[in-house]
């Protein structure tokens, strides 16, 4: 095992609805660009480089090979990594066993979604649409009208069941939903590189929203954004080398709950609440980063939350805080920036969703904190150890990073 | 990489049309591999998947399989392209030390289902490419035959004699799914005319098909298998995605990830060193160009070396014993299915394509129109 | 595990998914050039090299293709290709009507080979190294068919 | 920078062949003329599904016993709708259930009916309403209505 570092981020300028200016390539180019400004690399420094988002939304198959020209990888090694809405950690833990391997020592991860192009709505039913079909012929109504046609009864489908599921085994109420979003949409508005940012926003502005399906409103969704994330990282003696600061990989890991094997009617979700996967992921990581009791030893939380109620969920279901304690910590102002346990400081994926980058920014946003470049939205208290989650596939894939700001011992 | 890595088991399957569903054959797989080493899912440290969503017809095609890879509530991820990438991935992951075993599943129903070629259909630029609708993957291929014949003064027959070749070992390979029996090269020939100068049987064929493998660290490949096939060495490499700016007679990616592979394996002398190769090969053509570029045929002497039975099983530098992509190719296990042949060679299990001395074999995989992304792996025992 | 066909589902999907591209600022430059019959390219500064049509970045020298040039209207055919068969959208092939011609179009000795049409020469009877020059359709828009293909110089 | 114009691309579904596995749901509808639930069970490990599937999750074996499941259940989750999929507001409030069904491991879906929409919560008991006219498709069940 090697150590292994972040030495560089590059974001787009902006996370916006879209990017009518630019083609695929030429947004994916301005991340490059920035995360060699940021890091002092050059094309040549990088030894290989990993590709990820979610293709299917932009209808392009394997999008690295078109834009194999824009981000300096032409003569290199590149690997495209795709697991969904956890596409850009996952592509960040290839780039991390490129070089815990011992094969490489500078890889680069680049990481995409440009919404605008394509239709998520569209692009996230392909996941199951043969099923659906198939249902439909067996009789379902797929309108929740009537009969077993209730996939989960509206726009928010099966996520609705499991902030149901959450609500009731944590004693949460939606005001605590409205809550979590409003600190959310507060804290993107001091990330440059959020989307839907607003510094006045509180919990009674999002009860107005109106509810998809309870405990669902639209005040609770994440937007779609296009965006493109970059992150360098290089072994220990390349980091020292190369970099001032670094934030250093002190673990990674995942785990997979199964969607569906056949069982048609209950494949369209899994686990609705339960995420057994987050619970066993962390698990894994908080053993392989050494870490004893996480609660003490993590300063700082990214949690990928496509809606609201997630953040409170799954800082429960990594061991962050007791079953039923997240809705209370919130309540005092402990979630907070200036808080004991600081989460999604950049706003989280319920403000910023380029779906390939969410999960890369949940990293790179804790590197930032790390390394105390997170400017306006950096938290009060010192980061020295911090959790990035990560969570798609059809809701049922975690991958968990640990970071910190020096070497583990090995 | 010094026997470090090695591969422990396999299981594939192809046909023109499988009767089957992704989860069945995955499910058919993995169980098969499983009883082959007595082992439980259990014993999976981590598995890679690499199928394709296109082709699939879902986002996010591996999320229905990770049941039936017995991956439930286990850790996986996925490689989107050709299943030597993620070969090389769950390499990566064991030479961390972190995992001891990783399995590479890879699958694509491509032949009952739906079109092959709409793989690099949607790999083309949506806004330039798909738009004036000229390019597509037998156009491009046909481009990169014509520019490889006329570099080297070759003539067409050169395609004839590699498929003549690549489809009499196809034949008498019975996990291939296109076995024709007593092919000649009249046949090959005659067959209908795509795109000048490839023909039908220059050019792989629509197969649905699978392939599953499971590497292990040194110390826990020995437990699992008396027949340890090592990872010695692998590269990858990528070129420029326009073929208005590629020299389409060559494979310079492919150059590059061979030297990185050969001197990971200490191969210093590949034609001397190297006793088979497995390319995947879509078309004709490429067979002998990727075989140069992975050093093993002299640059501009292909002609000679099909007609003189070198690139035979039993010549001295045999070329895809096991038909190649040209008996089969279910997209994205096709170089994950090289690897698999390659092993049967190196235990000695190839049968009637066995060839002599096999202790090294080359293998290799590839993405993108005209192969733009090559992945090459050197295996030994 | 062999099965029956009866055992599956064989749903119809009856959903095309559309996907709407910005075509970017270089492309959007192309078609300008093509408004007043113009094929513009983009030079590297690394490598002097220039992409037809032309994009931001030189992959080569990873550096941004700033310079448009414009190229001659008369080139040489490069290599080519004579498809008997034609490929609809969703990779289906079919035989083609009659044989046509595809053609890499040098224009330049520094620019990047054009893929396109070739056209007024039966497909018997094309050559690599044949002089070829560019066709515009009467009425350009800046649209992806002003030039419309290339024939016989 | 200046807007650019759009091009379109299309990823069409409809030219793809589907073959997805339905032996379980097939014999899980048969059954529904007769007002059963049919799935099955593992022979190791006792997880039962519903519809029946063809291997084991847990234990990564085929299965074939066939296991009766009851139309009497616990709600696991729930969900009011008051839009519709496009985003529409509904008429009326729409409540969706989630069901683990007595004796099996799985869970189906459907709408609840003769129920409030505030009296609905997790751990309540319900059935499923079957159609008068049952005719082998997923319409015989109605909908779940309290026990």
């Amino acid at each position: 095992m090697r150590n292994v570092a972040i030495v560089g981020i590059g974001y787009t300028p902006v996370f916006v609805s879209k990017r009518r200016d630019v083609c695929i390539p030429e947004m994916i180019s301005e991340a490059v660009e920035n995360a060699f400004k940021n890091s002092g690399l050059t094309p040549a420094d990088i030894d290989a480089v990993v590709f990820g988002n979610m293709h299917t939304f932009e209808g392009l198959n394997l999008p690295h090979l078109w834009s194999a020209d824009f981000i300096a990888s032409l003569g290199k090694p590149v690997m495209r990594i795709a697991t969904g809405g956890t596409t850009g950690m996952s592509a960040f833990h290839a780039a991390y066993y490129h070089i815990a391997s011992g094969l490489h020592d500078v890889v680069m991860v680049v990481t995409y979604e440009k919404h605008s192009e394509g239709d998520a709505q569209v692009g996230l039913m392909g996941i199951i649409t043969p099923e659906i079909m198939a249902m439909l012929a067996a009789g379902i109504d797929v309108t929740g009208q009537k009969g077993m046609g209730a996939i989960g009864g509206g726009s928010a489908g099966g996520i609705s069941y499991q902030a149901t599921s959450y609500l009731h085994h944590s004693g949460a109420g939606i005001e605590h939903i409205d809550a979590i979003a409003a600190m959310e949409r507060r804290n993107a508005s001091k990330n440059p590189y959020a989307h839907l940012k607003d510094p006045e926003a509180t919990a009674e502005k999002i009860a107005q929203t109106p509810l998809i399906s309870w405990p669902i409103r639209f005040g609770h969704v994440c937007p779609t954004t296009d965006g493109a994330t970059v992150c360098i990282l290089a072994s220990e003696e390349k980091a020292a080398k190369i970099a001032d600061k670094a934030a250093w990989v002190w673990a990674v890991a995942n785990c997979a709950s199964d969607a569906t094997t056949g069982n048609l009617i209950e494949g369209i979700i899994t686990d609705p609440g339960e995420q057994m996967p987050a619970t066993i992921a962390a698990k894994k990581a908080y053993e392989r980063a050494g870490i004893q009791d996480p609660r003490k030893e993590i300063d700082y939380v990214e949690i990928y939350n496509g809606f609201a109620h997630q953040t409170l969920m799954f800082l429960e279901r990594i061991g962050m805080c007791e079953v039923g304690e997240a809705h209370k910590l919130l309540e005092k102002g402990e979630l907070e920036m200036s808080g004991s346990l600081p989460v999604n400081a950049s706003g989280g994926v319920v403000s910023t969703n380029a779906i390939g980058t969410s999960a890369l920014n949940r990293v790179t946003e804790c590197a930032l904190q790390l390394m105390g470049q997170a400017g306006e939205h950096q938290v009060e208290k010192e980061v020295h150890k911090a959790l990035a989650h990560g969570w798609g596939g059809l809701m049922q894939y975690v991958t968990i990073t640990i970071l910190a700001d020096k070497p583990k011992k090995l | 990489m010094d026997k470090k890595v090695a591969i422990v088991g396999f299981r594939m399957k192809s046909a023109p049309d499988l009767v089957t569903t992704r989860e069945r054959l995955t499910f058919e797989l993995t169980r098969g591999l499983f009883d082959d080493l007595g082992i439980e899912r259990e014993d999976v440290d981590t598995t890679i998947f690499c199928t394709n969503d296109f082709l699939d017809g879902r986002t996010i095609s591996n999320c229905f399989l990770e049941g039936p890879a017995g991956c439930y509530m286990r850790d996986e991820s996925k490689v989107e392209m050709d299943a030597l990438n993620g070969l090389m991935y769950a390499c990566m992951r064991i030479l961390s030390g972190q995992y001891r075993t990783a399995m590479v599943v890879s699958l694509a129903l491509t032949g009952y289902q739906v079109s092959p070629y709409l793989h690099i259909e949607y790999q083309l630029s949506p806004i330039y490419d798909r738009q004036m609708r000229l390019l597509n993957e037998l156009s491009a291929a046909a481009l990169q035959a014509r520019s490889y014949l006329t570099r080297y003064g070759y003539s067409e027959e050169l395609l004839d004699a590699v498929a003549v070749q690549a489809l009499s070992n196809a034949a008498a390979n019975p996990y291939q799914a296109r076995r024709i029996p007593g092919v000649s090269k009249e046949k090959v020939a005659s067959s209908s005319p795509y795109y000048e100068p490839l023909k039908e049987l220059h050019c792989y064929p629509p197969t649905d098909g699978g392939c599953v493998l499971l590497l292990a660290s040194a110390e826990r490949a020995k437990e699992l298998t008396d027949k340890p096939v090592w990872v010695l060495g692998m590269g990858q490499s990528i070129e420029t995605f326009y073929l208005g700016e590629r020299d389409l007679f060559r494979s310079p990616s492919t150059v590059k990830a061979a030297k990185r592979a050969y001197e990971l394996a200490g191969i210093k002398d590949p034609k001397a060193e190297v006793d088979l190769a497995e390319v995947s090969a879509l078309f004709a053509h490429q067979e002998p160009l990727l075989a140069e570029a992975l050093g093993l045929l002299e640059e501009g002497a292909a002609e000679s070396s099909y007609q003189s039975g070198d690139t035979a099983v039993s010549g001295k530098m045999p070329i895809n014993p096991s038909g190649g992509a040209l008996g089969g190719h279910p997209v994205s296990a096709t170089g994950l299915i090289r690897a698999a042949e390659a092993v049967r060679q190196l235990r000695g299990e190839a049968g009637e394509n066995q060839v002599g001395k096999a202790e090294v074999a080359v293998v290799h995989g590839q993405d993108g129109p005209c192969a733009q992304q090559n992945a090459v792996v050197v295996l030994g025992v | 595990m062999s099965v029956q066909e009866e055992t599956f589902l064989t749903p119809v999907v009856p959903l095309d998914f559309t996907y709407n591209y910005y075509i970017g600022q270089y492309l959007t430059r192309y078609f300008k050039g093509f408004k007043e019959k113009k094929i513009l390219g983009s030079r590297c500064p690394g490598c002097s090299k220039v992409a037809v049509p032309p994009r931001k970045y030189c992959g080569v020298c990873n550096k941004v293709m700033e310079e448009m040039v414009e190229l001659p209207q008369e080139g040489t055919l490069e290599n080519f290709t004579v498809g008997h068969v034609t490929m609809e959208k969703g990779g289906r092939l079919s035989p083609a009507e009659k044989p046509y011609v595809l053609g890499l179009i040098k224009l330049d000795d520094k620019a990047s080979l054009l893929l396109h049409k070739v056209e007024g020469v039966d497909p018997s009877q094309v050559k690599a190294g044949m002089k070829v020059k560019a066709v515009w359709k009467d009425q350009v828009e800046g649209d992806y068919w002003d030039l419309d293909h290339f024939e016989p110089a | 920078m200046e807007e650019t114009r759009q091009v379109q691309g299309t990823w069409d579904l409809s030219t793809f062949k589907f073959r997805i596995e339905g032996e379980g749901i097939k014999n899980m509808l048969k059954e529904m003329k007769e007002a059963k639930l049919l799935g099955n069970r593992c022979h190791k490990c006792g997880t039962v599904y519903l519809p029946a599937n063809f291997y084991c999750r847990k234990c990564h074996i085929a299965i074939h016993e066939p296991a009766e499941i009851s139309d009497h259940g616990e709600v696991m989750s729930y969900t009011i709708g008051y839009a519709d999929v496009r985003g529409n507001p509904l008429d009326e409030p729409r409540v969706s259930l989630m069901v683990k069904l007595d004796g099996s491991d799985t869970w189906i879906m459907g709408a609840g009916e003769d129920m409030k929409p505030e009296d609905v919560h997790i751990g309540m008991r319900v059935k499923i309403k079957w159609a008068d006219q049952r005719v082998g498709n997923l319409q015989d069940m109605e909908s779940f209505i309290p026990e």
